[in-house]
């Protein structure tokens, strides 16, 4: 019993990914900051334990988790069918997913993605979802991380680049030369906290925190700090994690 | 979102000490290790030739991040938890050996047959051809690409990123990440590199001047 | 083969290397065929013949440097077998040999060169290794040239270096591959000298050479090959005043 | 204990893009080494007997490429290049940075086969009237190649297996297909499993043909039979 | 120098290399010291002299392998300065050298080893050289080991090659390091004929032998060398019946 363990060691290991903004990154001062920190934070607070931030990297937050090197990962996941049959999710938050320009290109909605060259990071949620979407014509080129992506689209190499709004916010603050704005809603994704499987207990006592704290309005805070709006309803999603259990 | 400032710097010079401990760990590992497989890829005994051309075929073929990902994780799996410097440890001797075996191999190879035959015919025993006359002829012209490899390895570290440490490239990723000013960083991950590096180069002059008395 | 009268006590008629019926190719080459030969103890045998009928070889053969298709060889006791390592090792500190090309270990000094196998191999304390150097390089006129590298020597220097490494070991069979090549006269005099009195102490020598008149004045015995076979052997005397073959007679006529 | 099944069942929608990644990785590690090792020639040659000026040119090269990371280098080529004006697609950035990063590499290994030459050699060779290029090309390269060309291959394997970095400028190979499964299937194990596989037969592969190579090229070593 | 009367029509008096006051040290070890020489065209000189008295090194300078301290040497008219590589290329194509330790190339046959001067220097044809190659390695007696790589030759077979190299190339000064070392009488009676052919036809040679016969009969002029100078100089009749120094007298009595 993983929640059991927990508790008596007065610890939650939890693994974060500092390398994805807003998510994950460092402040000013190096010390862990973003959304994704925020609520670890309060979740440790809630379950009145320390918390313990375990760095980890995209590729490896699941082996971390499945290894018992972290209890759960709180990591910008998004959740799909197929990482449900590794990991078990609970919902936390959102995942807005837009595509962004410099606005002398031409490009409205996703249709207007054809022909176009668009920078998205690997793997992804946006990789998955646009190469589903997008016109047959619209050129993918795959980075692995934000940071690389926005350089491509900074130098050029890129014509327009898909990420969460977040990311598009911040950008627009701090390159306002480069005239950028949104040109097409690409999906709005669930993220969920990792576990592992088959841990009934620790899975009932994060949902519960989780719907208590969607309700209470403690995730829409967070979230619209550094998202630039509201924490969209996850009541559906919690129902069908909530079925899952039983 | 915050700008690269000299606390990043030393963030990053922080990191660096991680890459420093792995490349030690590489070097000293590997290069005992190494040298034991060298000698026993010229070896006289085929099944022990065979054995260590198996291991450096195989080592050699399969990406470090491969081998760190499966010493650390895989063993996990399989029951045994094993701390990450050990696993890291453990992956970066099993590499560097298989590489510096294969360039001292070559080496060794190069001694024209007639040294080995002359130290054979005044009496000397295997152990005292390689001693004596084989190794320090070998020794110079491995110097160049020993070095050569090494400086590779103090970058190859940051593949233990997959293993949860936070050295210098990972460092330079995380603080771009932050900042957004990936040539900034980057430069400045780069210079830290050459700070490590430029010193094997150097040293690798200096003892190849040094040996070169008398050859 | 001829005894050479001397104070060593030891029995003089027994034969210390035993060459026989040993053949030898490098792949379609036919090196040797058939070579039997005996050597006493003690006793100095010169081998001459054309370029390439198969001296350096049949020398290499006997210090187990190359592996023989056919025969056997024995030398000092020891059963000449490439394979076993065991003798080979008990071999070797019997025999010393000279190359024709020296091989010289072109890292070490030439002192170092010498002791090496002194402190190595007879577990000599360096200074007792370094006085015996000292006195071999003496014997072949290199005293001060102690603290040079090989590749500073010339060309008859860097063979005596060779020479006085393989003597300082002091073993109980050397041999000389073509020797004295690299010496001018007076040198050849010089060694000559050492090497008749090592023949003396009971020192037994086989040296290839091709310079007949150094054969005529040392070996007991001269063995002439050709074409991978021992065509004719006997003592100087008798071989170089009458040949009985016309190899022989012809290789005899063209000296100058 | 982990309790933790092994599932690869998602190789059978995938093993066309590991098979693809595999075919895109030699492609690229391939024309790297072609290139690289040309380059590591010409600056070895530079370096031993090109005069003051080239050699100190290539000198600063080969310390500045060997004591960068490769990362660094790929990102100027992909992200630098086009504030001059130059954009080249992510392939053939990853090409000619790891072809400059190989060529640094080699040169320094080829530099010590040349400088094992013995001096008699060159000696013979100028005395024949071979000119300075003639004697590098006929006496002094090929030796020096030969002798080191264990070395060469072992830095061949290593830019194949370095080549994986290049996803990170979206180059198509290898390990960006797999960073792709792996983030749909979040099998990583078995990917990396998978992956590992796939990389030692491509190493073997590459390991092969070099011996070939080496094997045809080094007539002597082929007729006397000693072992490459 | 002595002129041999022969049918070319060049004028043979005029001296085809002239060393002037040569000096020569590496480090503290003065190795040639105030020597002076000079050699007609299409002349045989034997130079002498023990082991370690600089000849090999006197070669090397002539034909710019080694720097010198003091001192001028020309040959073929050619300034020899090291430092001057315009001079040095000129030079090379007018004079040949076989060294005493052969320097064979050893990653090529032994054909390819002959044909890659004339090939690549004189730009013949690869069938037109080849045709030089085997006629020279047929004056030689190696035809049959063209395809042969020179770790696969016996002493005298690799020495044989080194001279055909240099031969083959038909240089007008040839320079010879001990060339008939580890050639038995047969081999050097046959070399020497070779030799005997190319003076006639204008070639100048200069060899460094300590065969005392072998200097005799062929040379037109015997320089003995001793400590870094020419010591005496003379032709071969005059310098071996009547030596004028101690040294010399020393030196050809100790002759087996
Ligand atoms: N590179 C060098 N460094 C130092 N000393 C050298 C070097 N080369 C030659 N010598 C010394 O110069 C002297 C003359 O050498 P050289 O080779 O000219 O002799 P040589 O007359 O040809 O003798 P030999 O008949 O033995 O070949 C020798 O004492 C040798 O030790
Ligand atoms: N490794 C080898 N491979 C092929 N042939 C070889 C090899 N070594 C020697 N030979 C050949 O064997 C023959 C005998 O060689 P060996 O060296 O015994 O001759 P030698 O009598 O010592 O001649 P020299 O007086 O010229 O030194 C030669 O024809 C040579 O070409
Ligand atoms: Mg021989
Ligand atoms: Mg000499």
């Amino acid at each position: 019993d993983a929640l059991a363990d927990i508790r008596e060691r007065g610890e939650i290991a939890i693994a974060i990914d500092l390398g994805v903004p807003p998510w994950g990154m460092l402040d000013a001062d190096l010390k862990p900051a973003g959304a994704d920190v925020e609520i670890a934070t309060k979740l440790a607070e809630d379950l009145g334990v320390n918390l313990r931030i375990v760095e980890v990297t995209g590729p490896n937050r699941v082996p971390f988790l499945l290894t018992n090197k972290a209890d759960i990962v709180v990591s910008s996941f998004a959740i799909t069918p197929e990482r449900a049959e590794v990991v078990d999710f609970v919902p936390y938050s959102v995942n807005r997913l837009i595509v962004f320009a410099p606005k002398d290109i031409e490009m409205n909605g996703l249709e207007g993605l054809a022909g176009k060259n668009i920078g998205v990071v690997r793997g992804n949620l946006q990789d998955t979802e646009l190469t589903k979407k997008a016109p047959e014509s619209t050129i993918l080129t795959r980075y692995d991380d934000d940071a690389t992506t926005i350089q491509a689209l900074l130098s050029g190499q890129v014509e327009g680049m898909s990420a969460p709004y977040g990311i598009y916010l911040n950008l627009a603050e701090r390159f306002p030369d480069q005239n950028l704005e949104p040109k097409a809603d690409v999906v709005q994704q669930p993220l969920g906290i990792g576990l592992r499987q088959n841990e009934p207990e620790l899975k009932a006592w994060l949902l519960d925190w989780a719907e208590k704290s969607h309700a209470d309005g403690s995730l829409n805070e967070v979230f619209e700090a550094y998202m630039g709006g509201p924490l969209p309803d996850l009541t559906s999603e919690f129902e069908l994690v909530r079925a899952s259990l039983q | 979102m915050n700008t690269f400032s000299t606390g990043h710097f030393f963030y990053l010079i922080e990191a660096a000490r991680w890459t420093i401990v792995l490349s030690l760990l590489a070097f000293a590992g590997g290069g005992i290790l190494g040298l034991v497989l060298a000698l026993c890829r010229v070896s006289e005994n085929r099944v022990v030739r065979f054995l260590a051309t198996i291991y450096v075929q195989v080592i050699q073929g399969t990406p470090l991040l491969v081998v760190l990902f499966l010493s650390y994780y895989g063993l996990s799996i399989i029951g045994y938890n094993i701390d990450a410097l050990l696993a890291a440890g453990f992956s970066l001797t099993l590499y560097t050996a298989a590489f510096l075996g294969e360039i001292w191999r070559g080496c060794i190879l190069s001694v024209p047959k007639t040294q080995w035959e002359a130290a054979n015919c005044i009496g000397l025993n295997r152990a005292q051809q390689y001693y004596y006359v084989v190794l320090p002829q070998a020794v110079r012209i491995a110097i160049p690409p020993t070095v050569g490899f090494m400086v590779q390895i103090v970058k190859n570290t940051s593949l233990a990123s997959i293993i949860g440490f936070v050295e210098l490239t990972r460092a330079g990723q995380v603080v771009n990440n932050s900042t957004f000013q990936p040539f900034l960083t980057f430069v400045f991950v780069a210079l830290i590199y050459f700070a490590m590096c430029y010193p094997l180069s150097l040293a690798s002059r200096y003892f190849e001047r040094r040996l070169k008395v008398g050859n | 083969m001829a005894i050479k009268d001397s104070p060593a006590p030891a029995d003089r008629s027994e034969p210390i290397i035993v060459v026989d019926s040993v053949s030898k190719s490098f792949g379609p080459v036919t090196v040797l065929s058939g070579v039997s030969l005996e050597v006493t103890r003690g006793s100095m045998v010169a081998i001459v013949g054309r370029s390439g009928s198969g001296k350096s070889t049949l020398l290499r053969c006997m210090n187990a440097l190359e592996e023989i298709d056919a025969g056997t060889i024995r030398v000092c006791g020891h059963n000449v077998d490439m394979a076993d390592r065991a003798t080979v090792r008990r071999l070797r500190d019997d025999v010393g040999m000279v190359f024709q090309s020296y091989n010289l270990f072109p890292h070490l000094t030439v002192l170092r060169n010498i002791t090496l196998a002194l402190t190595a191999v007879q577990k000599k304390s360096k200074a007792e290794a370094e006085t015996v150097a000292r006195r071999v390089l003496g014997l072949v006129g290199l005293a001060d040239k102690e603290a040079a590298y090989p590749e500073q020597l010339s060309g008859g220097q860097a063979q005596r270096v060779a020479i006085a490494r393989s003597l300082a070991l002091n073993p109980k069979v050397m041999l000389f591959d073509e020797v004295t090549s690299a010496l001018d006269p007076e040198l050849t005099g010089e060694v000559l000298k050492v090497m008749e009195d090592l023949a003396t102490g009971g020192m037994t020598m086989v040296l290839v050479t091709h310079e007949m008149g150094f054969a005529k004045r040392v070996a007991d015995t001269v063995v002439f090959m050709h074409q991978g076979k021992v065509w004719e052997a006997g003592p100087p005397e008798k071989i170089f005043a009458d040949p009985q073959t016309p190899e022989l007679r012809q290789f005899l006529s063209s000296g100058l | 204990m982990v309790s933790y099944v092994f599932n690869f069942s998602f190789l059978e929608r995938t093993w066309t893009q590991f098979l693809m990644g595999a075919g895109q990785t030699i492609v690229l590690a391939g024309s790297a080494i072609v290139l690289g090792f040309i380059l590591g020639v010409v600056c070895a040659v530079l370096r031993t007997g090109g005069g003051r000026v080239a050699s100190t040119i290539v000198g600063a090269y080969v310390e500045v490429i060997r004591n960068t990371p490769l990362l660094v280098q790929i990102f100027i080529v992909y992200f630098g290049l086009p504030t001059i004006g130059l954009r080249l697609s992510a392939e053939a950035s990853a090409i000619i940075a790891l072809a400059i990063n190989t060529g640094a590499y080699s040169s320094e290994i080829i530099r010590s086969g040349i400088e094992s030459i013995a001096r008699g050699q060159l000696e013979a060779a100028e005395c024949l009237g071979l000119s300075r290029v003639q004697v590098y090309w006929h006496i002094i390269l090929l030796p020096a190649i030969e002798r080191t060309y264990p070395a060469l291959c072992s830095q061949f394997v290593l830019l194949m297996l370095a080549s994986s970095i290049t996803s990170q400028i979206s180059a198509q190979e290898l390990t960006a297909e797999a960073n792709i499964i792996q983030a749909e299937t979040f099998r990583s194990f078995e990917v990396y499993l998978v992956v590992a596989v796939v990389y030692l037969g491509l190493s073997i592969l590459f390991r092969a043909a070099l011996h070939l190579i080496g094997v045809l090229a080094f007539v002597r070593r082929r007729r006397l039979g000693t072992p490459l």
